[in-house]
């Protein structure tokens, strides 16, 4: 077993209730969840394997491939959506070169939607890793990448 | 089945399968249910998730452990240990059922005495199984009743499998768990009719019923029915018999429906017996590798294309039904043979089919005398159903056990070493077990589907084994042991425990028989091929 | 510890606080001011004080509400009032502390209120101005005040002394007291608290849960996150009221992992109330054990909804049970009775328990009592948080506390109660707002968003945005939910897309009755409301969309087009080369032309026109090919 | 009568067990309600809302009669007009989703989903309106007993269902979420890759095409029978067709197994139509097997026991052969060649 997981599992007992939470604590270790480790947290668990599957397929915050160094994701709230989340979703993805959901090919970016991030009043936002980039236009996400190669230059 | 016999008076499972339902605590020994008895799995797993608790005891991690609240992983040929010191325990915890075994048991006392030996520290120094676990083990048996064992070929294939199958009746009678609805000890017999076949004397020792050849009344009772004189020497045992076909002192074998080039233990020596056989007649519905070494070779149906009865592990007698006509020119076995006898001018072979031979059958087997096709009809009869207004009998030893003295026998017991000694050339154990997916090999190895979800024979090793050997897993390797070779791909998997590996033997491509040992149980003769001393080689 | 000590204890951390000699700065760095920059402006304020070697205190606060004045930051002056200032960037921090901290001036226009002694400053009172006027503030009364991580601010203000009143009270006095107050569950389904909470003490069984559901997931809801952010507190008080009143031992609160500032605040929250003996065991010395444990939501909207959430608690998939089924308050978390209530029902027991159940029946309405609390969004002028008595009307949220509709434009709609909630047009403007009059008008109080309106949103577009949500959110178990709602949205988006047909309007109708009528679980019950009510109320709207070929509001790509005035054209060439698609043609000076055969309607060329010429509009339906 | 309920359904009295039902009760009177979801092995979940019903009371509701259970006096309509439309609204919503190229299909007139269209029927104007799932999934055909076509699988959930409750193995679940939902096992692999054991007990349970039979032939008729493989013991009937078993089902009148099976029992039978059969005696003439008739055979043996009559003869018999076999074999050695060396696997 990796020894990460080993030291995952060690602060659990394996209570069916756990799953959720063991889940998280592998992808917050892997930045995903990767199939052996979903193997041994059933078994962990003493759950069958296609549950923990698919308990895992339901959530959206689970994801089952390397994602990107970097986490976009862009608000589809009501508020942004009547304030043009949409056009700064289209930006991003031509920015990137990548479709809603995916990671561009260096692993740096993965481009994601939320329900809603609860930033209503300051709609329409988009959430880069920790921080909540406000009251964003095309413009300001154009900005954002031309700065972004200006620092690596 | 001659360790139950001996203490509780009848070698069959002493209950219905739909009974391990209503157990409030099963334990599984020297089983993997899910593979071998797929559907009485499915009873076991129902009355856990009814609330039943589960302890299985194995060496290898087997499906059913997922269920199981306590799992006890004993080393190979350690069963004796292990339940001696589960039974200590109950009787030092003061759990035993006093009741009981003052009223229907007997031979306690020597009992009592050689658990003596059995000290938890020596039991777990032995099995490998910690204390606590022992402990646990005990208590949910003891103190969960109803309570039921079931066992198969993991407690019998040893060398002292009457041993331990004496063990588990010594526990169920500690614990007062027989004689009653979902408490007992059931030994899963392996093939469909087995049990028929031991029913009806298909043993050297006993006629239709487990009536003995050695006793007179019996061999005059027998004399009249059938209008000949009978021996009065009980017969050579199945390993005996190819011994003495091997040494020439028997000249034919009638051969019906088995494959021991595959399926005996010591197959290398086991096929030598049957080239050495003057005159050997096989009566299949294959050419198997068996069949190939005869002389005449005689078509038989399969169960489709013929009435009759089987008789299952719970002592259920069901009917058998023609489905289709026979293949070819194949016939059922009963015709064949009785038109042997009639070549040979034997009277009493002339039945009409299989419902006359059921009558005769009622008319000379007291368990079997209450059953007809007439109320088969109607549904299935539990044997002992000793009479046509009899309603059959679910469970066994209600008012009184089949012994002798109708009592319930403890029998004192000592630790003896596993079957085979491992050492420095052969130091593995090798432990057969089987598929879910195959039976034997005659029939499966037939079905294509069936090769495809199990194709081939696999070497179960452990990872630290492997990786001393150099082993990796789905590589080749060669398996020896003192009597044979065969080379085999390994998988690499913890569900062996270290030291041991286990493999089928479904494939005539890998005969593992030819590794096994033959060395028999003193009292049934039933070989140990459960412990085998083998080394494992990078091909 | 006695309670009378800790609240010793803290009242003197308070008033050393209240009465410091040193100036003190309240920065608002809940979610949405640190997003606004919060957190840089803090930064400002310390290097800038630092540098000029004025001692003073700064306290990270939670939400005040109004988000649109984030960065909000307010300061006190020792012995003056608490000044608010809006909007401050590093710039005005850096602004303030020169002219105000260290000089005299209070910067009178960056202000927007005060709160205390007017005295000299020529700046209005907080609570006088119309977006706080109507407001009236219960479970918000802390917010802006106090340090949420700082236990003895909350307990100063009246904290805990709800819950060391309720231990020495019967359990069924205290729920007498909810039955009082009247309080209906805050969770959007209005339940009377009282006799849920009556439900869980009667049910008979040894184990018992306290659940808190703070999984806020509709779009445009944010109230749970500002009560958790900003005194968490008052939600475990609740919570261990709760716990004590229906025999519980242990309580969970189920919340979002895309809320990570809600997490780290309730943690905090949950070891500094177990470190004085407030939660865990033998609570204030009475014998009664319980304690609390955060579940994070792995981000699943139908969670929200209660079996699905006990059963993602249980580590299984998020699927509703099907009625009939056993009430959670009976047969809950672990099958076990569970007390589940919304983040804000908790935050409101202390309350009620302290000033007793008659005191919060005093406000709001007949059947709906307390307070209201809304994320107000979209186009008005005034977004945050607010919290108004039960009965203040639409309109007044709206253009008073609102401050009436962006950029001057006209209202058309009002969005309540999420996903499953309905959009209500301008005659339902004086509507009040209370559980049942908004259910009445075919909305919903929902758990608290309300979404403005204006003329540049298209109604057939706010319903195919709501259904693409639900239809994505949907758990999929159920067939009329999972496949009725992908159905409605595809039908939707032909509209918008302008290949509506002539039924599409009555179809969408009959699927959606049936969706809301035969789904299996209550998301799946609303899950047509949003075209329900848009069809209901701007049928036409619709029907524009698919007998003539236009959005009104200009805002389906499809059916508008954009032509350039000629008579405002100067021939820039902007539009020409911002055009994607090579539509537009024309040299420079010379009046350029839309090819309308080429053009995608991407508004580029509207984009780039210059503001002082305009030169091109917008104009709803499809313009022929030669522009007509 | 303590267990029994009294209750109408359409006007009818019903008179139900205590615990059932509605849908049970009023299927076990022969009124049909349509559904889905339900089987009657497995605990109920109420998802495909077909089995609305309409109960009468002091507020009339409407409820699914799969999860609702009988009480005394109750009134239950089960064909409104409000039903019916929210009904039928269901059913095309499914025929949209739905491969709905029937004759092709395996369970064409076995199948729920067709058995519920035609009793609900459709609005064809709307059902022309609905689009048809974009994109076909390719159909799983890895394992060699069954298939699983998931553009006729309408996410019932009874193979999740059967693989857990009735087999505890769990080799599939729901996977996925809304739309995206469909039947996986772990890591969404083909169903060779699943932990599943083949035994077919969901491919039994299917109620439309989504899981089928490989190479299914309709048998003419069915016989009782027993299982030859293991001790269990299961009853199962054989279905036949012309001189051959072409499927096996299991009887759930026999108490050894209430009708499951294992994949021996189920998919194990083909052995008997097998090509590799013995069809005639053979006698071994210079090492090579020979065919010969019967009566050939049975001298040459007869001939030959004849003369090693007593101990220098013995028989094995068989544990796969019936009881009547066995009796006659043993009668034979015993009775005939006058010895008891006669045995049998039974300790292997």
């Amino acid at each position: 077993m990796d020894e990460r997981l080993e030291n995952i599992l060690s602060s659990y007992n394996g209570n069916n209730n756990e799953v959720i939470p063991i889940l998280q604590a592998v992808q917050h270790e892997f930045g995903y969840l990767p199939e052996p480790e979903m193997s041994e947290v059933a078994r962990f668990t003493g759950l069958p394997k296609s549950r923990i599957y698919g308990v895992a397929t339901f959530f959206e915050q689970f994801k089952f491939t390397p994602q990107g160094k970097n986490l976009v994701v862009v608000c589809r709230g009501t508020a942004c959506h009547v304030r043009g989340a949409k056009r700064i979703l289209e930006e991003f993805e031509e920015r990137l070169d990548i479709k809603e959901g995916e990671t561009t090919e260096d692993l740096e970016y993965t481009l994601g939607t939320a329900a809603c991030i609860g930033c209503c009043a300051l709609a329409p936002c988009v959430m880069i890793n920790d921080d909540v980039e406000a009251k964003l236009t095309p413009k300001k996400v154009a900005d954002y990448f031309s700065k972004e190669t200006a620092d690596e230059v | 089945m001659a360790g139950l016999a001996t203490s509780l008076g009848s070698g069959a499972m002493t209950n219905a399968i739909d009974e391990l339902g209503g157990a409030a605590s099963i334990l599984a020994i020297g089983t993997n249910t899910t593979a071998t008895h797929p559907i009485i799995a499915l009873k076991v797993k129902d009355a856990v998730k009814s609330g039943a608790k589960l302890i299985v005891a194995n060496p290898k991690e087997i499906d059913l452990c997922q269920f199981a609240d306590v799992f006890l992983r004993h080393k190979p040929g350690t069963d004796v240990p292990l339940l001696m010191g589960m039974s200590k325990v109950i009787l030092d915890e003061g759990l035993e059922d006093k009741d009981f075994i003052a009223s229907r048991c007997e031979d306690f006392d020597a009992f009592k005495e050689s658990l003596a030996a059995f000290d938890l520290d020596t039991v777990e120094k032995i099995t490998g199984v910690p204390q606590d676990k022992i402990v646990e083990a005990a208590k949910i048996y003891a103190e969960q009743s109803p309570a039921s064992i079931i066992y198969c070929m993991g407690i019998t294939q040893h060398v002292h499998g009457t041993d331990n199958v004496l063990a588990i009746s010594n526990l169920a009678l500690l614990t007062g768990n027989l004689g009653k609805e979902s408490a007992g000890v059931n030994p899963l017999r392996g093939q469909n009719n087995v049990q028929g076949a031991c029913d009806m004397g298909s043993l050297p020792n006993v006629y239709p019923g487990y009536q003995a050849v050695t006793v007179p009344d019996n061999k005059a009772k027998f004399e009249k029915a059938w209008g000949v004189e009978l021996s009065d020497q009980a017969g050579l045992t199945h390993t005996r018999i190819f011994d003495a076909c091997h040494d020439g002192n028997i000249k034919s074998l009638y051969l019906v429906g088995e494959n021991p080039v595959l399926s005996e233990a010591d197959a290398g020596h086991a096929t030598d017996c049957l080239k050495k056989t003057d005159f050997l007649v096989v009566q299949d519905i294959f050419l198997n590798e068996t069949a190939e070494l005869a002389d005449v070779v005689l078509p038989a149906t399969t169960f489709a294309e013929k009435d009759g009865t089987f008789t299952n592990t719970e002592r259920r007698v069901q009917r058998v039904r023609k489905a289709i006509e026979p293949v070819g020119n194949s016939k059922p076995d009963w015709w064949i043979t009785c038109e042997l006898a009639k070549r040979l001018e034997a009277k009493g072979f002339d039945f009409e089919g299989p419902e006359a031979i059921m009558d005769e059958i009622a008319s000379v087997t007291p368990s079997y005398s209450g059953i007809s096709y007439a109320r088969l009809e109607k549904g299935t009869l539990q044997w002992p159903c000793p009479a046509d207004d009899h309603p059959g009998t679910p469970f066994l030893h209600g008012e009184k056990f089949g012994t002798d003295t109708g009592k319930g026998k403890f029998k004192p017991l000592e630790y003896r070493k596993p079957g085979e000694d491992i050492d420095s050339e052969y130091p593995l154990i090798l432990t057969t077990d089987r598929s879910l997916y195959h039976y034997h090999s005659t029939m499966t190895r037939r079905v294509y589907g069936l090769n495809v979800l199990d194709k081939e024979e696999l070497l179960n090793i452990h990872p630290q084994d492997a990786s001393g050997l150099g082993v990796e897993d789905g590589q080749m390797v060669k398996v020896a042991s003192r009597r044979g070779v065969v080379e085999v791909k390994a998988k690499v998997t913890d569900n062996c425990p270290e030291g041991t590996v286990s493999m089928t033997f479904h494939f005539s491509e890998t005969p593992t028989n030819l590794l096994t040992c033959c060395e028999l149980d003193p009292v049934s003769s039933t070989p140990g091929t459960k412990v085998c001393a083998v080394r494992v080689e990078n091909l | 510890m006695k309670f009378s000590e800790i609240k010793k204890r803290a009242d003197e951390e308070w008033n050393q606080l209240q009465q410091s000699s040193d100036p003190t700065i309240f920065i608002g760095a809940a979610t949405c001011g640190r997003s606004a920059g919060a957190l840089k402006t803090k930064k400002t304020f310390e290097e800038e004080l630092g540098q000029r070697g004025i001692s003073a205190n700064i306290v990270e606060v939670g939400c005040l509400g109004p988000c649109w004045a984030e960065p909000l930051i307010s300061i006190q002056k020792p012995g003056g009032p608490n000044v608010f200032y809006k909007n401050v960037t590093p710039k005005k921090a850096t602004e303030l502390v020169e002219k105000f901290i260290a000089g005299d001036d209070p910067l009178p226009d960056s202000a927007l209120g005060l709160v205390g002694d007017k005295g000299k400053y020529d700046i209005p009172v907080l609570w006088d101005l119309p977006s706080f006027k109507s407001q009236q503030r219960i479970l918000f009364r802390n917010f802006g005040f106090i340090d949420p991580t700082n236990i003895n601010h909350y307990i100063a203000n009246d904290g805990y002394s709800g819950l060391e009143k309720a231990l020495s009270m019967k359990q069924t006095d205290v729920i007498e007291e909810l039955k009082t107050s009247g309080l209906r569950g805050r969770g959007g389904g209005g339940f009377p608290a009282g006799r849920k909470w009556e439900a869980g003490f009667q049910a008979k069984e040894k184990e018992k849960y306290v659940v808190c559901n703070a999984d806020e997931g509709d779009p445009g809801a944010f109230m749970d996150r500002s009560v958790l952010e900003g005194e968490p507190h008052s939600v475990l008080e609740g919570m261990i009221i709760a716990g004590y009143t229906i025999g519980a031992q242990k309580g969970y609160i189920y919340v979002r992992a895309e809320y990570p500032l809600a997490v780290r605040r309730l943690q905090d929250a949950i070891q500094k109330a177990t470190d004085m003996g407030l939660l865990g065991k033998n609570i204030l010395g009475t014998g009664f054990d319980f304690e609390i444990e955060l579940f994070q939501g792995a981000g699943a909207f139908v969670c929200g909804e209660s079996t699905a959430l006990t059963l993602s608690m249980e580590g299984k998939r998020g699927m509703p049970k099907a009625s009939p089924r056993p009430r959670t308050t009976e047969e809950g978390l672990f099958d076990k009775p569970t007390l589940l209530n919304n983040v804000k029902t908790f935050s409101y027991v202390p309350q009620i328990i302290n000033k007793g159940g008659a005191w919060l029946a005093e406000i709001g309405t007949k059947d709906s009592k307390g307070t209201a609390v809304f994320a107000l969004t979209g186009m008005v002028n005034n977004c945050g948080l607010i919290e108004v008595p039960m009965g203040l009307t639409i309109r007044e949220i709206i253009y008073e506390i609102g401050g009436g509709i962006t950029d001057d434009k006209t209202f058309k709609a009002v969005q309540t109660g999420g996903p499953s909630g309905g959009c209500l047009p301008e005659e339902f403007l004086d509507t009040p707002v209370d559980y049942d009059s908004l259910t009445a008008a075919g909305s919903m109080m929902g758990s608290g968003g309300m979404v403005i309106m204006d003329e540049t949103t298209c109604m057939v577009d706010v319903a195919r945005y709501f259904l693409d949500f639900t239809q994505k959110e949907s758990c999929g178990q159920c067939t009329l939910c999972k496949l009725g709602t992908k159905q409605m949205l595809n039908i939707l988006e032909d509209i918008v897309d302008g290949k509506g047909q002539p039924k599409d309007v009555n179809i969408l109708l009959e699927i959606g009755e049936a969706v809301n009528g035969g789904s299996l679980c209550g998301l799946g019950q609303s899950a047509a409301n949003p075209v329900l009510t848009t069809i209901k109320y701007f049928r036409p709207e619709y029907e524009e969309h698919i007998d003539k070929k236009r959005c009104p509001a200009l805002a389906c790509k499809a059916l508008v087009s954009y032509r350039i005035d000629e008579e405002k054209c100067k021939g820039c060439t902007m539009c020409v080369k911002a055009c994607p698609v090579e539509a537009i043609t024309g040299e420079k000076k010379e009046v350029h032309m839309i090819d309308q055969s080429k053009c995608i309607q991407c508004g580029m060329c509207m984009e780039k026109c210059p503001k002082k010429f305009k030169a091109v509009e917008c104009l709803p339906g499809r313009l022929n090919e030669g522009g007509k | 009568m303590a267990d029994k309920v009294q209750l109408t359904i359409n006007g009818l009295s019903v008179t139900a067990d205590k615990g059932m039902t509605i849908l049970e009760a009023a299927l076990r009177k022969g009124i049909y309600i349509p559904h889905l979801c339900h089987h009657r092995d497995l605990d109920p979940v109420g998802a495909c809302r077909l089995c609305l019903v309409e109960i009468a009371g002091k507020w009339t509701k409407i409820a699914i009669s799969c999860k609702t259970e009988v009480t005394e006096g109750m009134v239950v309509r089960t064909e409104t007009p409000e039903i019916n439309e929210m009904r039928q609204v269901a059913v095309e919503l499914l025929i949209a989703d739905h491969d709905t190229d029937c004759l092709k299909c395996a369970r064409n007139t076995q199948c729920q989903l067709q058995r519920v269209a035609d009793h609900v029927g459709v609005d064809t104007e709307r059902l022309a309106r609905l689009r048809e799932r974009e994109e076909k999934q390719p159909i799983d055909d890895s394992n060699p007993f069954f298939n699983f076509d998931p553009n006729r699988c309408v996410l019932c959930g009874i193979c999740v269902r059967t693989c857990d409750e009735i087999l505890n193995i769990h080799a599939i679940d729901f996977a996925f979420r809304g739309l995206k939902t469909k039947i996986a096992g772990f890591g969404d692999k083909s169903r060779l890759e699943a932990d599943c054991e083949s035994c077919g007990e969901c491919i039994v349970r299917c109620p439309v095409g989504a899981l089928t039979e490989k190479d299914y032939k309709k048998p003419t008729h069915y016989v009782k029978s027993v299982c030859s493989f293991c001790g269990c013991g299961c009853g199962m009937r054989l279905g036949v067709r012309h001189d051959q078993i072409v499927s096996v089902k299991g009887d759930i009148s026999s108490p050894a197994n209430r009708g499951r099976l294992c994949v021996k029992g189920r998919y194990g039978f083909r052995f008997v139509n097998s090509d590799e059969r013995l069809t005639s005696p053979l006698i071994k003439k210079d090492g090579k097997f020979v065919e010969a008739d019967w009566d050939e055979a049975l001298d040459l043996v007869a001939d030959n026991f004849s003369k090693n009559k007593g101990e220098k003869f013995a028989a094995i018999a068989s544990a796969k052969a019936t009881t009547e076999d066995n009796y006659v074999l043993q009668k034979f050695t015993r009775a005939v060649m006058g010895t008891n060396n006669i045995d049998h696997c039974a300790r292997l």
